[in-house]
């Protein structure tokens, strides 16, 4: 097993010494930031493997400058944190590739830091257990986003891109006014100590709307419906590669810190919450699939749409009112919901891609004359739909067979939901 | 002495808050970068206030200096007025 | 208390510019602004009535002949620390935002939103 | 319309604001069994630098700073990833310089670089630091920029700079891990004595490496917002 801040370290090492490599030529480049990626993939591999094969079960506590948590800064690795981290850094290898093989023909040296260090970003987001740091690794994780969304360089890029800076920074915002306000409500910044200190019964008027804003900023990051608009943009305008970084790693890992943090915040109205806006995103953007013309746009809204489910499954998941039976269900639906979406829709978006034709129209010719394209279409969209044999099916079994009775109405609005999106995609 | 500095502090707070509008309300953008950089300078006045050294310098060199010019160097690329 | 309020209004008019107005200049210089009164915030929650600067230079702040400083003497040091990496992710957050506007300005020649309506707003 | 929802947004925003602020306390003392207790009491016994606030931005959460550094890098990387071939020349008038700002900037340009040097190089004892002396000496580079119209930097020189700066705090970062078993651990050098130059472990070494980065960052980031503006 390699030590989780040897991830983060030589990623940054390798980032910042892209800066000299640049002038030794393209293919110098090229080979540290595919050893560095491979050096990644492999150590985050090996960090899950044993967390498989049971080797190890307490999640992994790094402490960092060797002070004990709430005084330093300390990660925590556990199993679904390098499984998702494993997940991120195969879409990043993926998307990488596939820019470089279609896309812009030869990207610039800059363009391997920016993706080096936007997938450092969101593996800090999982792994860390500091507010304040999270704030940091989200900045990062933006700021390289920003940056790749705007790399086409034509006007759709640059106006998605500009729109994301600004709702990016307005949310972000609110995680650092979160974040100094737990440090100046309980003294620390870190998760688990905060974690100790808070108690639901001692939650004042001031503390539930700071954490409510908290958590606010993270659901602005996590598309939810109101204040998706941005994101929709950005699925149409930029690169696709590009989109499947955000919409298969990136998003996910803003999941697991929602989650997480209203986990260890004790957040008494995360279930209402996650029906709410999960819910709504997920009905509202199914029904605006509907009308979409351009492909990729109503691939953003199946997107935003799994999303919302998402959320609902992790609300869930976190509320406490579950048995521990569907929990476990529960969980096993958020692995297989993540796995399904991060590839299919990746998939779906490299094709995208391959077929320059942004009307669906022009989909369907096409898709009836290349059959690889029309099996990976296919197979893609049965998948996210939740058809029997694919891993969706089992994801939307698990999810039914762990909400309890008294919230019945979700699974007939889930169902409707995804009958209607087996629909539109096979216009 | 203590009186007259809360005086001054407010007079300053007062200032920040007639750029921010300020800098907001002009048409001219160049005016309004200039102004918005005054804010960050007065800021710093007030973190020295608040014994806040090493954010006042920053913030003095940061936020005043440095992004004060890259906001005119952008506006001198761009367009000077607002419509 | 004052300082509170003066910058909870600093941010508000921050917002209320990079939410209203149609230039796009001025929606970066609204996050400037709503930038700097976070920034005053922050400091002002880690403010101490009668203490110095967390800068431990006389030897009067140790407690009697040992390198333990008095705690009640020196004001809060850690919201000065985060303040310090908030500003410079703000300058970088700022230049990101303004070589999109140069970029764009290259494009279409304006820098006002309402010439931008490829995609909805 | 648009603007009479933000106006709402906003005061609801407001109140919520106000909400939290009333319940704090300003000017109050810090917080029993607060961080920043054992960040004052035992800052200089375990750290010896004068300054807190460096003890806690390099030692106590240098990884934060490793991360700011790090957006910054990523923000000059972003800015020359897309003013990269842009062609966002726009034509005005020339001015030359005047000759006070001329003589002035040649004169005060090596003490400006020498005060951003000193700044960070006494980061642990005085205020200031690794990015306060960035700033200051990415402003003498400015300047430059203002008084001479044909001043260029060399680009491969400024980012070869900033790469080492950048490798050498991971590789002190790591030289703790090898050490202490702890990333950034301040364990490599010894402490020495309070107020002292030489003091404080690898807290200078380190404020050292940020400044330098962060000073070729900066001046990189201003010289390539400049530089598509020059004429030919």
């Amino acid at each position: 097993m390699v030590n989780p801040i040897l991830i983060i370290a030589i990623t940054l090492m390798a980032a910042f010494s892209i800066g000299i490599f640049q002038f030794l030529g393209k293919k110098f480049v090229k080979s540290v930031f595919w050893l560095t990626i491979l050096f990644d993939l492999f150590a985050i591999f090996s960090i899950a493997y044993s967390f498989i094969t049971e080797k190890i079960v307490e999640p992994i506590v790094v402490k960092i400058g060797g002070f004990a948590p709430p005084i330093g800064i300390n990660l925590s690795v556990d199993a679904i944190s390098s499984y998702l981290g494993f997940v991120i850094f195969f879409i990043g290898a993926g998307a990488a590739y596939h820019w470089m093989k279609k896309g812009i023909e030869d990207p610039q040296p800059k363009a391997y830091i920016l993706i080096l260090l936007i997938l450092l970003g969101s593996i800090g987001i999982i792994f860390t257990q500091d507010f304040f740091n999270l704030f940091v690794f989200i900045e990062i994780t933006s700021i390289a986003a920003y940056g790749l969304v705007a790399s086409k360089l034509d006007g759709k890029a640059l106006e998605a891109s500009f729109k994301y800076l600004i709702v990016g920074s307005i949310s972000s915002m609110l995680v650092l006014l979160g974040a100094v306000l737990l440090y100046k409500f309980y003294g620390s910044l870190n998760m688990a100590d905060i974690s100790s200190k808070i108690a639901v019964s001692h939650y004042s008027g001031a503390i539930l709307i700071m954490i409510t804003m908290f958590l606010f900023g993270l659901l602005i990051e996590l598309e939810m419906f109101p204040m998706n608009g941005w994101a929709l943009d950005v699925y149409e305008g930029a690169n696709p590669a590009i989109i499947a970084i955000l919409a298969g790693g990136i998003v996910k890992a803003f999941l697991l810190v929602f989650v997480r943090s209203a986990i260890y915040l004790k957040y008494p109205y995360l279930l209402k919450i996650a029906l709410i806006f999960g819910l709504t995103t997920y009905m509202v953007s199914q029904f605006f699939a509907w009308k979409q013309k351009n492909a990729r746009r109503l691939f953003g809204y199946s997107s935003v749409a799994q999303l919302g489910l998402l959320v609902l499954a992790g609300g869930f998941y976190a509320s406490g009112i579950l048995t521990s039976t569907s929990k476990t269900y529960m969980l096993l639906a958020i692995v297989f919901f993540v796995l399904n979406h991060s590839f299919s829709k990746s998939t779906l978006f490299f094709l995208s891609d391959l077929i320059e034709e942004t009307e669906i129209s022009g989909w369907k010719g096409v898709l009836r004359k290349n059959k690889l394209f029309k099996f990976m279409f296919s197979t893609s969209v049965f998948s996210i739909a939740g058809a029997p044999p694919f891993l969706g099916f089992w994801a939307k079994l698990f999810f039914i067979l762990a909400i309890p009775q008294k919230y019945f109405f979700v699974v007939v609005l889930v169902l409707i939901g995804a009958i209607a999106e087996i629909v539109y995609y096979f216009r | 002495m203590a009186e007259l500095l809360q005086y001054f502090m407010i007079f300053l707070i007062l200032l920040m808050i007639f750029f921010a509008i300020y800098a907001i309300k002009t048409k001219n953008l160049l005016v309004s970068v200039i102004a918005s950089g005054f804010i960050s300078l007065v800021a710093s006045i007030v973190y020295l206030y608040l014994q806040a050294p090493d954010v006042a310098m920053t913030e003095a060199a940061i936020g005043a200096g440095i992004t004060t010019l890259i906001f005119v160097i952008a506006v001198r690329k761009t367009k000077e007025k607002e419509k | 208390m004052v300082f509170f309020l003066s910058s909870i209004v600093l941010m508000l008019i921050g917002l209320y510019a990079a939410l209203t107005k149609r230039n796009l200049i001025k929606i970066i210089i609204g996050l400037s602004i709503m930038d700097t009164g976070i920034n005053l915030f922050i400091i002002s929650l880690g403010f101490v009535k009668n203490a110095t600067a967390p800068i431990i230079s006389l030897k009067e702040l140790f407690k009697s002949n040992s390198l333990l400083v008095d705690v009640s003497k020196v004001v809060d040091p850690l919201p000065q620390a985060l303040v310090l990496t908030a500003i410079v992710i703000g300058v970088a957050v700022t230049a990101m935002a303004l070589s999109i506007v140069i970029r764009m300005y290259s494009v279409k020649k304006s820098i006002e939103t309402d010439d931008y309506k490829e995609l909805k707003w | 319309m648009k603007k009479i929802i933000s106006i709402i947004l906003l005061a609801i925003l407001g109140m919520f604001f106000f909400n939290i602020v009333s319940a704090i306390n300003f000017g109050s003392n810090i917080k029993k069994g607060s961080v920043s207790e054992h960040y004052i009491e035992k800052g200089i016994n375990e750290n010896r630098g004068s300054n807190l606030v460096t003890s806690i931005v390099v030692n106590y959460r240098g990884f934060d700073t490793l991360g700011e550094v790090t957006v910054l890098f990523l923000a000059a990387t972003g800015l020359s990833f897309l003013l990269f071939s842009c062609k966002c020349r726009r034509e005005f008038d020339k001015v030359i310089s005047s000759l006070v700002l001329r003589t002035a900037t040649s004169t005060l340009y090596p003490l400006i670089l020498l005060f951003g040097a000193y700044i960070f190089i006494h980061g642990h004892l005085t205020p200031g630091g690794g990015f306060q002396g960035g700033a200051v000496i990415a402003s003498g580079v400015m300047l430059l920029f203002m008084s001479f119209r044909n001043f260029n930097i060399n680009h491969r020189e400024l980012s070869t700079i900033e790469s080492l700066a950048g490798i050498s705090f991971v590789a002190l970062g790591l030289a703790g891990l090898i050490v202490s078993n702890s990333f950034l651990a301040n364990k490599l050098l010894p402490l020495g004595n309070w107020n002292a130059l030489f003091s404080a472990g690898v807290i200078p070494l380190i404020y050292i490496a940020v400044g330098f980065k962060v000073g070729s960052e900066l001046s990189g980031l201003i010289s390539d917002m400049i530089s598509s503006t020059k004429e030919d």
